[in-house]
């Protein structure tokens, strides 16, 4: 299905409220400043075990999540959560201590980097199993279409699940988009195509390059998606998300993105050049934004830098935050296994 | 009291949760327009209509992990595997998601979830379709599990498995879906984590859950005409196991016999041998005697099936051995 | 990809070899007298558990299978495999006797109806969990592309996998067509599209009528073929076969076929209408064929006659060995589990 | 003898087996271009080149089926899966047909077959990363499992699987990884099905396999202190278990604590501590003690993960009791 057939808007920027376009620099930025302290603290040994950073995929988290009325819309993605759980409105402090371990995160110090959940706020995980989040959010959504069928909801909420290029070739991708399809789930799958599955090229385990072209093989609506640009993927996934919310026809979205650091902590991403890493550093979506920002004189240097430094006292404030949180009680081990 | 099959009774437990609850609803392959592989959703489907009784393509990981996915924004799925050796192919969504979203959420989720279908073997089938997988289920904690074997059971727990907030997979048994057996008029549960004493023996204690429950019964009865008084422990629910009345039943008869209709190693059986070895050390007179599947796949020949199995035979034989006759 | 992109011959019935013809008929009637008899013993109960017959469906595994060199080319099914096994040369005695569970049978009477093998033969099963054998002729494909690339075998050996029209909705087709596809491993993916999934018609759990769309999602070519006309069925997979030994490139086929008789022996098939059944018994492959043979002249009703009554006395030796064959040993039951 | 890490005794297996039979090949996750996730096959992508050293998709389901279709027709893959978690979502071609095609066919097929991978936690993992999963594989014929935790036993054993033509599953350690060991200059073997008394001792037997072996030795050398001399029997296979090598020990100290670090229902820990109780009645003093890991799923928090895991000081406390000291 192509872009006209959406009709996705191309506004210039003037046409948006600067406010808008604000917030969604700041929510980027909060990632983005989020992710490099983790980094850090990783590096000083505050924070251990796997720790998959955001930093060049901001676009994506906010753009789409941005679309979503979170009163009604659910969110799940994979182990690299930390972008999306702070899109969805989680705070720095919750998620930060989390990663420390402490019992003021939000999983309780049980699930860490990987497993970012915040039931109330619609962000349903954070899931370590490549491809296992799809049929839950598929669930997610197989919920939302049961209620309005019951005719206990007006509309249906819309299930944003995102996951890897390498998670689509596993056979809960295919079996979840069969189920979705033939039931009309309202849930749209968002493969974050950051062109690498840990060291492997996409197309060195794939037969397509573009995964849009499987969405005909669910006679499902598919699409690719600039990542870089927070505004293509914002106008995008609107124009999907109102379609699902009204039809229930579900879509496989292909967002073309780049991570800037290795998988995880541990990786030095020898696989791929400099020269690779740097064009996409040259498309930031942040820088991006700003510039057009500042060109269209929404934003002045001077604004940017006072956004910047409260968001690092932000972040900061949690990294304040978890070292000063009590560690979980020994005896803790024995509960959240089972509800009473 | 009303007389009736082990299939009307998991068939009404489903019918009055379903009308109680409409959170609830019954998915799997031939649930709906087919009343079930073996029949089990009868009339659901007329009832309860198509929103709430679904049929699904034959894609086990992706409908159970939908069932996991619905039941943790609050629905109570009831995931009907055709039989549980499918269920394997699933299992990454039971072991990894439905066991443990709530601890690695830290207690902000629960996932009030059945997973019901047929354990073990039936007649003919061979390996693939006749394995006991009990101990796969038991051995993961976040999930509860129980084995009804009796129509009674069958519906007190499917109630409680269905009104409980953890994933419980309930193993059924294709063999006895046409056993009758009274079940009270008024509506009743029967408590996940209780084991009932089937038949009460003074001389030795026949511990089992599942089909080999009623071998354990016949053996039971045939040792009795020669003046053996057999007691029989079922433990209806294998995660949690109801320890307390293993050890009641072990210190009154000193002496026990294990079965189990699954594979010996690493099985809830060779378990529960060793959970009586250990806490009735000084109440056995012998050691525990231990009667399993062989460690074999399952033949497809008949008679090669039934010499692998559990049999009354090798339960009198284990009773004597243990009785020193 | 198109037939006419394939370049399959459409032949005149008379431009065949009338013993090729004759083999291909003589072959489907084979496959039709052993189902009505395997059907009728298990009727007398001296055969019991899960049986599922081919009845309907002989052109699909004799036009396929009939393209291969089984000398080097594999054939692997489902749980219905009583007919690729006649198909790919197995006496009708070893069949029947495994069916019957007697020591004489194919598997020792370990494997039943739903676990047919002849590893010689290459009939690899066989197989009970719906899509499983899907990975496992990919690599059979692989071990073929293997010992092609490292100079063992001037050309590949082709594995023709078969499985339903339910199976395709399952993981293990998905994860094995893009895994054929990236390493371009010689196999062919036949779908035996019998409308039915048990009691579910293909419509209620696909999101797409015919399944060679799915193709595309592997870049793969796909085709559907008229399983009612055995030389169709015969002139397509010749072609194709061919393609796929010289480049290894994998097909989806989608081959459109009945089952005359229930699911398995226990389901009374109320799900379909008489008409329906009847209009596919309209096209039977066996009589269709005998018709343009006729037609041809190079069949004659007593000719057919013959040839029926071979068969007939054929199957019924089948019975007399497999009730004369004696029962495996008891302790049997510990040996084939392990390999020394 | 040269002194090597557990990674490099790995990969000599691998290499030498690779080197003497083109018929293996390794094939798995980020194994060939990038070395292995763990660099257990660091170099033999460059030395055998792309045809036989293979990068598959994330789809272990399919590959690992993959590998065993490739094994019926004679090849002997080695799959590496990531981590054991992931094999979960493989785990159907695992028990339903790596297991089961040479017992389904009469003993026409054979599947000579390595899976390979890190069992067990590491570290700051949560739930879903830290799963001990052998008694998932010990239960099911048709299978062998083998749980190296020297360099020597993890070159000797590996070979020995490779070698094997039946599915061999090697569980091997992320923790232990970079620990060194000795190996011979020499080619030698370690048979599969034999345990080996890592220390040898007169008061208790220490029972286990697997990581729990070094704590179970460095336990013995802390009772050393205290005047108890421990012996520590590491039983490398756990399917086929070495049973008359747990017996001798326990018939000589007569007394038994067994450890595991997998969940302890339906566990090869408790199906050992059974297996003791039941064929070394006579000659147990006291109750055989189970440190298994709690019964819970796995925390991230590195002081409750260490909590849950079995440890020196729970093992130290199990011998005393077992001692009743
Ligand atoms: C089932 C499973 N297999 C393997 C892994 C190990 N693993 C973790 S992330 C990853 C790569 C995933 O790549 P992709 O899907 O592209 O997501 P990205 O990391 O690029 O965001 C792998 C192989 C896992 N966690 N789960
Ligand atoms: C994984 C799995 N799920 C369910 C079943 C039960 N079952 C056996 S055959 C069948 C229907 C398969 O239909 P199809 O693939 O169309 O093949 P057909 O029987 O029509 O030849 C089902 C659900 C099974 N054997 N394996
Ligand atoms: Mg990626
Ligand atoms: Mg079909």
């Amino acid at each position: 299905m192509s872009d006209k057939k959406l009709g996705v808007k191309k506004l210039a920027i003037k046409d948006y409220d600067p406010k808008f376009l604000e917030k969604l620099l700041y929510d980027m930025l909060l990632i983005r400043r989020f992710e490099e302290k983790a980094g850090a603290m990783y590096g000083l040994r505050k924070i251990g075990g796997f720790c998959h950073l955001y930093n060049g995929q901001e676009a994506v988290a906010i753009g789409s999540i941005g679309a979503l009325d979170l009163s009604r819309d659910y969110v799940l993605t994979g182990y690299r959560d930390h972008g999306h759980a702070l899109a969805c409105g989680m705070h720095p402090n919750q998620i930060m201590a989390e990663l420390y371990g402490k019992v003021t995160g939000s999983s309780k110090g049980k699930g860490g980097s990987m497993h970012i959940f915040d039931a109330e706020k619609h962000m349903m995980g954070g899931n370590g199993i490549v491809g296992a989040q799809i049929p839950i959010a598929t669930g997610i959504a197989f919920a939302s279409a049961y209620d309005f069928k019951l005719g206990k909801t007006k509309d249906m909420g819309v299930t944003l699940c995102y996951f890897g290029d390498g998670a689509i070739h596993q056979g809960a991708f295919h079996e979840s988009l069969n189920l979705a399809r033939i039931w009309n789930l309202p849930a749209v799958y968002i493969v974050e195509n950051n062109h690498f599955g840990m060291g492997t090229a996409v197309s060195r385990v794939s037969a397509v390059s573009d995964f849009d072209v499987k969405a005909k093989g669910y006679n499902m609506p598919g699409i690719t998606v600039n990542g870089m640009d927070v505004l293509e993927v914002y106008e995008t996934l609107k124009s999907i998300v109102k379609e699902v919310r009204e039809n229930g026809i579900p879509w496989l979205v292909d967002i073309k993105t780049y991570r800037y650091k290795g998988h995880s902590m541990s990786d030095p991403a020898k696989y791929r050049s400099k020269d690779e890493v740097d064009s996409f550093k040259n498309q930031d979506p942040i820088v991006q934004l700003k510039q057009k920002m500042l060109e269209a004189g929404v934003l002045s240097e001077s604004g940017y830098q006072k956004m910047d430094d409260g968001i690092k006292e932000l972040v900061q404030a949690s990294v304040t935050f978890a070292e000063e949180s009590p560690e979980p009680a020994l005896e803790s081990i024995y509960q959240d296994a089972y509800a009473e | 009291m009303a007389l009736i099959t082990y299939r009307e009774a998991l068939n009404q437990a489903m019918d009055e949760e379903m009308a109680r609850d409409d959170r609830v609803y019954l998915m799997g392959e031939e649930v709906a327009e087919y009343n079930g592989a073996y029949k089990v959703s009868k009339g659901l489907l007329d009832k309860y209509g198509p929103i709430r009784v679904i049929d699904t393509p034959i894609a086990e990981l992706g409908f159970t992990g939908l069932g996991v996915g619905s039941a943790i924004v609050g629905l109570r799925p009831i995931i009907e595997w055709m039989t549980m050796n499918f269920g394997i192919l699933a299992l990454d969504q039971i072991v990894n998601n439905a066991a443990k979203l709530r601890h690695m959420s830290g207690g902000q989720l629960k996932c009030p979830m059945v997973v019901r279908g047929p354990n073990g073997p039936a007649e003919y089938l061979s390996s693939q379709h006749s394995q006991a997988l009990a101990s796969y289920f038991a051995h993961i904690p976040g999930l509860k599990v129980v084995s009804p074997i009796t129509p009674y059971d069958a519906k007190g727990l499917l109630k409680s498995a269905i009104r409980d907030d953890n994933p419980v997979i309930v193993l059924e048994a294709e063999m006895v879906y046409g056993h009758t057996g009274e079940v009270p008029d008024e509506e009743y549960l029967v408590p996940i984590g209780k084991a009932d004493v089937k038949r009460s023996g003074s001389d030795v204690s026949f511990i089992a859950y599942g089909k080999p429950v009623l071998l354990a019964l016949q053996a039971a009865a045939e040792l009795e005409k020669q003046g053996i008084s057999a007691e029989v422990v079922d433990l209806r629910s294998v995660r949690p196991i109801d320890e307390a009345a293993i050890y009641e039943s072990v210190r009154k008869t000193n002496r026990a016999v294990v079965i189990d209709e699954s594979w010996p190693i690493a099985s809830i059986g060779s378990h529960v041998s060793h959970l009586i070895a250990t806490n009735c050390f000084d109440d056995l007179d012998a050691p525990v005697e231990y009667v399993s599947c062989e460690d074999v796949p399952m033949p497809y020949n008949h008679a090669l099936e039934l010499a692998v199995q559990p049999s009354v035979e090798k339960i009198v034989k284990a009773a004597k051995k243990v009785l020193y006759l």
